[in-house]
């Protein structure tokens, strides 16, 4: 059986260390190349060269290998080849784009062919959430080839065939140590436009799409040739506030606007159900560390003009809210129901809307980020530990600086026993409800929709994978 | 001016044109005052809502339906012909104006003046439109007057050619001699003499480029380059709606259709000036 | 012998932006075989497109071919379905354009607009119509005609662009030549040069010849008849002779009066023709020209005259006027 | 005649082309006016005649400085006029004027005649306020024939006459005393030639304007001019008093050009040979000088 | 000849040089590409060693010149995003955009002239007032909605033709429609009132009072002085085909040249915005060559000026 699925955005590297997006480049190269540890459908992770891998203490981590892994051109897939993968990455000469990930590695230490020791330099609880994002590649074949444009197999398939800014088109890899292949060419096709990609699955020219607006979901359904369906994402979206500036830097007012949007109704109306209304967390339920037990503020607007009143800020001048383009799902349809929900309680909103890259310089690089601005963020380790960390006190993300906050995240930082982690990102989370550096609104849907011809099981992270999927009976 | 309208009368293309253009500009300018909702401000239950008429005169409380947040596409529309028509006139006349005056300049002086303009010219021209007014926004940020400033900077070397070319013949002209002979100053010249006879082509090219500009705004949009949500314009709207282009067609029917119809008015009436100003279809002698 | 050539009533008009513009206004007149007709008369007197709308060549709209006949052999040519008429113009009536700067294609070569009627009318094969346009170009007098050929009008002056198109007009030996003002363009030296041209091919080939001009001198020299057209009507035709020396028409005679050859030492100034041409799109409902003449009669102004012989005049010799123009000079105290 | 020179024109220059800078296409020169020297007195008409391009039309606008001359000599009521600048130029400007051959290029389309006549006292800051200047307006609408009320219209709803009558009115509104008429009546009709020739004949008696009076048509210039220049591939082959020139021509071409010249008359023209003229053979030799052959006559040789 | 030539090249090279400096200037005002390339979460030392290994942290002007050296050269830098030769990457995509503006070109030059010809030789007719009116839709209709129309209809409704992606000949089909609608209606009325105009010259009255056949006077006389202006007209849309398609582009799913520079843009990856605007900005520069030439066999006046 072949399978073709829809991309939104191409392939611009073969290189699984010099690429951070899972959406794109790793999706498709965690075919291609093996990784230690992979995470299922169910957002839990499972062996994949690692057949095993336990915490010795807060900072030292011991892995189990298969024995007998090969990559397609027969170099062993090995301790040994995965500590040259974790020294590459780090090589500052490289200036891998992943490195980030693997700053707090200090060692690696191969024990023998088929284990492998990993010194931190201070607690790592989500280091093996973070080996899943991490390919392997032969070390002999990248000496001597060029891994951007080359590819050599050890994951599930091989390249057959590369258009670039198009297609890549696989193949089973025969050598693979794992359960074999069972599509005989996987295709990944990129179609930007939205429409276009709902056209080609009722076309029958794919057979995944994924970020499909709400609304289609039914349509697809009804026509019989694909299901469609969204489930939550790891992704929450916010109005993340600059605290920094007035009148955002007054909690009352950031508690009033809180209070003044209808996320329900958004969640309702926008998503038609499919969206989770946040629990005044930026974390959703599938983070460890979700706080199960805080209740959203309340879609009140009389409470809302009563507080800003009380808040004694100068509201008089317009409030600009800045909004990345095209980013986010039906993200500018939120913002203006924002805006509005927003100007009913008598603040003169300015949305602006801007190119994402725009808008990442304000946020980063010249940290001018607006008072007001949509933000969706999810972390890949799917922990509170990397997303709460964006709100860390003196972290550039953050805009909001608030030592009780930072304290409860050290706490969790500074040990590995999860149910110290926990209880810290409880507090944590409960300081953040109550001062309110964002509008804590929805948790994204991860819509889909697959075309009969093949089954699969929908997840909220954005992987895109061929070995989740089989072809239909 | 009783010319005007007797052979505008007797075109009856372009009668139509400017007498559907005319309703446009009207409406656009009583738009406050046709007392429909508001554009601004939607009703998120009523999202999607597909347009209602109870019988064949009798329209529901959204009789061209609503868009993805509840707003009633008629009164986006009607607003919208707002800034979408003021979008578009200003930025023609910015760039009709500032094209007009460089052409005249390049043809006029010729010799270096030219050559530069000309260089500028090219240089637009093989600087991919999009690409620039995508540079142009992102590096300027988005506003009504960088948009403005995109539209009007991707149409002046229309005009800037088209004007060139006249006025190199105009120059040659004996009455343009004449003004020489009698001593008067290069700027008389060029604005008493030159410039009120390139005003024809200059507002033939004007008609065309308001359409083109229009269209400009739809595909910018697109791009999300356009105007700021949630003010309306008509390419911004058929841009937001062509998500939704086969669960709820009328968000982009209607502003397409009336895209269509102000292009076709305006072309109309520009055909129709064309011929109206050629002197080899007036009377002559 | 019937005549080559007969007009019959023939009136076009055009619709203009302003109103229906009468150009020519029943307009009849016989031309012999052999015969060279010099066309004078005021611009915009209809001297041109009447000659077009023979051959129909009229730009169909704005203008409009109202009635008429114009037999030519016999032949109605306004009847003759386009197709062939296709086969007369440039085959049995050359035509020469007066403006030899826009009557010439700017992109092809002089001698492939002289070769094609040639190969269109007489069937010559490229190389035989190139021999022959080598020769025609010698004819009218173009120096090193072999290399000239492959030239393109824009490197040629006016004055050879002007035999180029006479090459053109002549090209496959017409019966009939209409030229139209083709000298106007032209210096008296090179005017000199084509006109003698003409009067050869008359000599060898025997060609019917109608030359519209502005120039009296010219048609003093070329014509055998001449014929003197005002508001989309002839006020005269007849033997060049009779009409210079004893006009009928008082626009003829305000015409050759106005020339400065003609002052008698005497005149401290020209004389001119008081008044301004005529409206076309109201044209005056009598005498096109009663306004501006003196000697005009009441029934000038209400009832166009006919065109009738003149009574002691030359044979052939007519004239539309009411008013007996030597009794009124007479009258007048003019000589 | 004795008159006092206005215009001294000596060994005159002007070549087209030929340069082709960096990157220029090099085209081949052009001699339009190729060393000649002349002069016309105060009160006179002096004819310009000649083959199509022997370079009238340049040396009429050289001498109004719209070109600039290559080389060469133009000295005005004893001013030198070459070489100075546009602004030094402008006082020139009042006392000489041009009118070109076609009436319907000559008018702006897009201007009232009425401006178009007024627009040189403006620039001049000729007459004081507008309403004298519209009074001034009507007076040279009456010189030259027209009636007054015609000033609101624009040029297409006048004939060709009517036009070149607003041309002169323009041109005198300065009250120049030097008036270059490019052939101003080639384009008109003939019963309309002889209106204009009779208003430039009526102006110069009142005014005592000069001309210089380009034209192809011989039998005007006849009646026209005092002096008669004619001109031969940029240079001036003969010139002298009118009537010496026609009855006793003296070069070549100029004998060409006389009998070329087409009479009125079917029993003349019945007789007449035109000369034929071939440049090659007959042109002056180099290095040719004007030579007396009369009063007041010269020709090159 | 050759000096015209070489007037040309000059003056096709200051153009391309302004067209560069100005991307070049504009584009490092977009921002700072570092924060897009690293993960989230990554810390300021680890933007400032990447800014570095880009070379961003150079002042702006010695940036410039030693990029404008290396573009001499040929080497437009590595690009951030795809991690190899800038140019290697939009060279790759430029078969893609060739064909793609190619065919469209081709398409929307037969239809329009066809059209074109058709109104003008119908002046006043129902043909015309058919063709025109098909014209005026043609340029009133946004490209990306005709674009997902026609998905809609030929892929989805009739499954005859492919959605996305530029595989087989197949594949072509719908784009290059889609941007020949707008081409064709261009050149339609472009060459209506050419023709109209050429129509009404005096030689045209000359040639047909040479009694030639109306498709000798069609072809010769009127076509080929049309021709001239429509001809500038193409070579202007080559070059908006060339870099501006890039609606159609993301419409179809087809990997040209536009869409990889919005994407450039949108990465602020400067190496691949520089290298695809520069290559683009020649491509069109010689396309314009290339029309001057043919100018020349159109129009003999302009070859007699050199
Ligand atoms: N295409 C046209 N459209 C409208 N009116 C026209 C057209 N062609 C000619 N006329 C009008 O027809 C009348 C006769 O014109 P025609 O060209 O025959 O004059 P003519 O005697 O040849 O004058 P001239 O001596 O100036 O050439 C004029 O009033 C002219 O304006
Ligand atoms: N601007 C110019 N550039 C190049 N050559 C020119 C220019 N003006 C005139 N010439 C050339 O100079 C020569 C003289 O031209 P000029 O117009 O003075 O002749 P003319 O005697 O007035 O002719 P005509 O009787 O045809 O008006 C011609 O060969 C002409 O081609
Ligand atoms: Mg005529
Ligand atoms: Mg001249």
């Amino acid at each position: 059986a072949d399978l073709t699925i829809a991309l939104s955005n191409p392939v611009n590297t073969f290189d699984p260390h010099m690429t951070a997006s899972v959406g794109s480049d790793l999706s498709v190269l965690s075919h291609i190349y093996p990784s230690l540890i992979l995470r299922g459908p169910d957002l839990a992770l499972q062996g994949n060269l690692a057949t095993e891998w336990t915490l010795v203490d807060d900072t030292t981590w011991h892995f189990t290998l298969r024995e007998g892994a090969t990559f397609a051109n027969g170099e062993a897939l090995d301790a040994e080849a995965v500590k040259w993968n974790l020294d590459r990455v780090r090589d500052p000469e490289l200036q891998a784009r992943v490195a980030s990930w693997f700053s707090l590695v200090s060692e690696v230490n191969v024990i023998s062919p088929t284990e492998l020791e990993v010194k931190t330099s201070s607690p790592y609880p989500a280091f093996a959430d973070q080996l899943s994002m991490f390919l392997l590649l032969p070390p002999q074949w990248t000496e001597e080839n060029n891994p951007v444009t080359a590819t050599m197999a050890g994951g599930p398939y091989q390249v057959r065939n590369i258009v670039p800014g198009e297609s890549v088109i696989l193949e089973p890899n025969p050598e693979y140590f794992g359960d074999p292949a069972e599509f005989d060419t996987v295709t990944f096709q990129v179609i930007p436009e939205t429409g276009g990609r709902i056209a080609a699955l009722l076309a029958g020219d794919v057979d995944l799409v994924t970020g499909i607006p709400v609304t289609e979901v039914d349509r697809i359904n009804q026509s019989g040739n694909a299901t469609a369906g969204a489930v939550d994402s790891t992704r929450n979206v916010m109005i993340k506030f600059n605290t920094t500036v007035p009148p955002l830097d007054n909690v009352t007012v950031r508690q009033a606007l809180n209070y003044a949007i209808d996320k329900e109704g958004i969640a309702q109306a926008l998503f038609n159900g499919l969206a989770q209304p946040a629990q005044c967390q930026v974390l959703s339920s599938n983070y460890f560390g979700f706080n199960p037990d805080l209740e959203p503020y309340p879609y009140d607007p009389e409470r809302a003009i009563q507080l800003l009143a009380e808040s004694g800020a100068d509201l008089s001048q317009p409030i600009v809210f800045d909004v990345p383009a095209g980013v986010y799902l039906q993200g500018t349809e939120v913002a203006q129901v924002v805006a509005s929900q927003l100007t009913d309680i008598g603040l003169n909103i300015q949305i602006t809307e801007l190119e994402f890259s725009v808008y990442m310089n304000k946020y980063l690089q010249s940290r001018e980020l607006a008072p007001l601005s949509l933000l969706a963020q999810a972390w890949p380790t799917i922990d509170a530990d990397g997303l709460l960390t964006l709100f860390a006190p003196g972290n550039n993300y953050a805009y909001w600086d608030d030592a009780d906050f930072g304290a409860a995240l050290d706490e969790g930082r500074s040990s590995t026993d999860p149910a110290v982690r926990e209880a810290a990102y409880k507090t944590a989370t409960e300081v953040m409800c109550e001062q309110a550096p964002a509008i804590f609104l929805y948790t994204q849907p991860a819509t889909y929709a697959y075309s009969n011809d093949v089954t699969w099981t929908p997840r909220g992270d954005d992987w895109v994978r061929a070995f989740d999927m089989h072809p239909a009976e | 001016m009783g010319d005007f309208f007797a052979s505008l009368v007797k075109s009856r293309s372009g009668l139509f044109g400017f007498v559907l253009l005319t309703l446009l500009v009207l409406v656009a300018i009583f738009a406050p005052l046709l007392g429909l909702a508001s554009p601004i401000r939607g009703d998120l239950l009523a999202r999607l809502s597909p347009p209602t008429w109870t019988g064949p005169f009798n329209p529901g409380p959204h009789p061209l339906g609503t868009d993805e947040v509840g707003r009633d596409v008629l009164s986006r529309i009607v607003h919208g012909s707002r800034l979408t028509l003021m979008i578009a006139a200003t930025a023609v006349v910015l760039g009709g104006v500032v094209g007009t005056l460089l052409g005249i300049a390049a043809g006029f002086y010729g010799g270096i003046v030219d050559r530069v303009l000309m260089r500028l010219v090219d240089i637009q021209l093989a600087l991919p439109l999009m690409l620039l007014a995508l540079l142009v926004v992102a590096a300027l940020g988005p506003s009504f007057n960088n948009l403005i400033i995109v539209l009007a900077l991707t149409s002046w070397i229309r005009y800037a050619r088209i004007i060139r070319g006249q006025v190199l013949s105009l120059r040659e002209r004996e009455f343009v001699q004449s003004a020489h002979a009698i001593g008067a100053s290069t700027v008389r010249i060029m604005l008493r003499h030159i410039l009120p006879n390139v005003l024809t082509p200059a507002l033939v090219v004007a008609t065309l480029e308001l359409a083109r500009i229009i269209i400009m705004d739809a595909a910018l949009s697109f791009l999300g380059l356009g105007v700021q949500p949630p003010s309306p314009s008509w390419g911004r709207m058929l841009a937001d709606g062509r998500v939704y282009i086969s669960t709820a067609w009328w968000i982009v029917t209607f502003p397409g259709l009336t895209i269509l119809l102000t292009v076709l008015s305006v072309n109309l009436l520009g055909d129709w000036l064309r011929d109206y100003f050629d002197p080899k279809l007036r009377t002559s002698r | 012998m019937a005549p080559l050539l007969q007009i019959r009533n023939l009136t076009v008009e055009f619709s203009t932006r302003a109103g229906t513009l009468h150009a020519v206004n029943d307009v009849s007149y016989a031309l012999e075989a052999g015969e060279t007709l010099g066309i004078v008369g005021e611009s915009g007197s209809g001297k041109s497109v009447h000659a077009l709308a023979m051959v129909g060549l009229i730009p169909t709209p704005p203008g409009r071919i109202v009635s008429g006949e114009v037999l030519f052999e016999g032949v109605d040519l306004l009847k003759l379905p386009e197709r062939e008429l296709r086969d007369i113009r440039g085959r049995k009536i050359g035509f020469v354009f007066q403006d030899p700067m826009t009557s010439l294609n700017p992109v092809l070569t002089v001698g492939r607009q002289i070769m094609e009627p040639l190969r269109r009318h007489l069937g010559l094969s490229a190389a035989k119509a190139r021999a022959r346009a080598i020769e025609l170009l010698d004819l009218v007098g173009i120096v090193d005609p072999a290399r000239r050929i492959d030239q393109f009008p824009f490197e040629f002056s006016g004055g050879m662009r002007q035999r180029v198109m006479i090459a053109i007009g002549i090209a496959c030996d017409p019966k009939l030549l209409i030229a139209d003002e083709a000298t106007t363009a032209l210096d008296v030296t090179v005017q000199a040069q084509i006109l003698e041209l003409v009067r050869d091919l008359k000599k060898k080939i025997g060609t019917t010849v109608i030359w519209i001009t502005h120039d009296m001198g010219v048609v003093a020299g070329l014509a055998d008849t001449i014929q003197v057209m005002y508001g989309g009507r002839i006020m005269e035709r007849g033997p060049v002779r009779s009409v210079f020396k004893d006009p009928r028409s008082a626009y003829t005679w305000g015409l050759l009066r106005s020339l400065p050859g003609k002052l008698t030492a005497a005149d401290q100034r020209l004389y001119q023709i008081p008044g301004s041409p005529p409206n076309m799109i109201h044209p005056p409902a009598g005498d096109p020209f009663a306004p501006r003449n003196e000697f005009a009669t009441e029934r000038c102004l209400r009832e166009v005259p006919p065109l009738l012989q003149v009574g002691a005049g030359a044979p052939g010799h007519m004239a539309a006027a009411w008013y007996d123009l030597p009794a009124a000079l007479e009258n007048k105290g003019y000589a | 005649m004795s008159a006092t020179t206005l215009l001294k024109v000596s060994d005159l220059q002007k070549t087209f082309g030929g340069k082709g800078g960096l990157l220029g296409r090099g085209r081949p020169e052009v001699r339009a006016v190729d060393h000649v020297s002349f002069e016309v007195r105060q009160g006179e008409t002096l004819g310009l005649v000649g083959e199509s391009g022997s370079g009238k039309s340049t040396t009429g606008r050289v001498l109004l400085q719209l070109e600039h001359p290559t080389g060469g000599e133009i000295e005005f009521e004893g001013n030198r006029l070459t070489g100075l600048s546009k602004s030094a130029l402008k006082p020139f400007r009042r006392k000489m004027q041009i009118i070109f051959q076609d009436p319907y290029a000559s008018l702006n389309p897009r201007m009232t005649v009425g401006d178009f006549v007024e627009e040189p006292m403006i620039v001049h800051r000729l007459v004081g306020g507008r309403a004298e200047r519209r009074a001034r307006v009507a007076e040279l609408f009456d010189l030259v024939g027209l009636d007054p009320s015609f000033a609101r219209r624009y040029p297409h709803e006048f004939s060709g006459g009517q036009r070149q009558r607003i041309n002169i009115a323009r041109a005198l509104a300065l009250e120049p005393s030097f008036i270059v008429a490019d052939e101003p009546i080639t384009a008109l009709d003939v019963s309309i030639q002889a209106q204009i020739v009779n208003l430039f004949q009526d102006l110069q008696e009142r005014l005592g304007l000069t001309y210089l009076f380009i034209a192809h048509d011989l039998s005007m210039i006849r009646y026209l001019c005092h002096r008669v220049a004619v001109m031969l591939r940029g240079k001036i082959v003969e010139i002298g008093p009118t009537e010496a020139i026609f009855a006793n021509p003296q070069h070549a071409y100029t004998r060409a050009l006389l009998s070329a010249i087409p009479v009125p008359d079917p029993d003349v023209e019945s007789q007449r040979h035109a000369i034929a003229f071939d440049y090659e053979t007959q042109k002056s030799p180099d290095g040719a000088e004007m030579r007396p052959v009369g009063p007041d006559h010269y020709v090159l040789a | 000849m050759i000096r015209f030539m070489a007037g040309k090249l000059l003056e096709a090279a200051i153009a391309i040089w302004g067209v560069v400096t100005i991307v070049f200037f504009v584009s490092r005002v977009l921002g700072d590409p570092a924060v897009l390339l690293l993960p989230l979460g990554a810390t300021d030392a680890q933007l400032e060693a990447l800014r570095a290994s880009l070379g961003l942290d150079q002042p702006i002007l010695v940036q410039y010149f030693s990029s404008l050296g290396a573009m001499l050269r040929g080497d437009f830098g590595i690009s951030f995003q795809h991690m190899r030769p800038a140019l290697d990457v939009v060279l790759e995509r430029m078969p893609a955009t060739a064909i793609l503006a190619f065919s469209a070109l081709v398409l929307g030059v037969l239809i329009g002239a066809v059209a074109g010809t058709i109104a003008a030789l119908n002046r006043g007719k129902l043909a015309e007032l058919i063709v025109m009116s098909a014209a005026l839709l043609g340029q009133a209709t946004p490209v990306f909605w005709l674009g997902l129309m026609l998905i809609l209809f030929f892929s989805v409704q009739l499954g005859w033709l492919p959605s996305a992606g530029s595989g087989t000949w197949w594949h072509l089909i719908l784009p290059a429609i889609t941007l020949a609608v707008f081409v064709s209606a261009s050149i339609a009325r472009l060459l209506r009132s050419s023709l109209l105009e050429i129509l009404g010259e005096d030689y045209v009255r000359t040639a047909r009072a040479k009694g030639l056949l109306p498709q000798t006077i069609f072809t010769w006389h009127v076509a080929r002085n049309a021709l001239i202006p429509v001809v500038t007209m193409i070579g202007i849309i080559a070059g908006e085909l060339l870099g501006g398609s890039v609606v159609t582009e993301t419409v179809f799913g087809w990997p040209g040249v536009g869409r990889l520079i919005v994407q450039a843009i949108q990465n602020q990856d400067f190496p691949v915005i520089q290298a695809g605007v520069a290559v683009v900005a020649i491509i069109f520069v010689f396309i314009n060559l290339a029309i001057d030439l043919l100018y020349g066999v159109l129009d003999p006046r302009i070859r007699g000026e050199r």
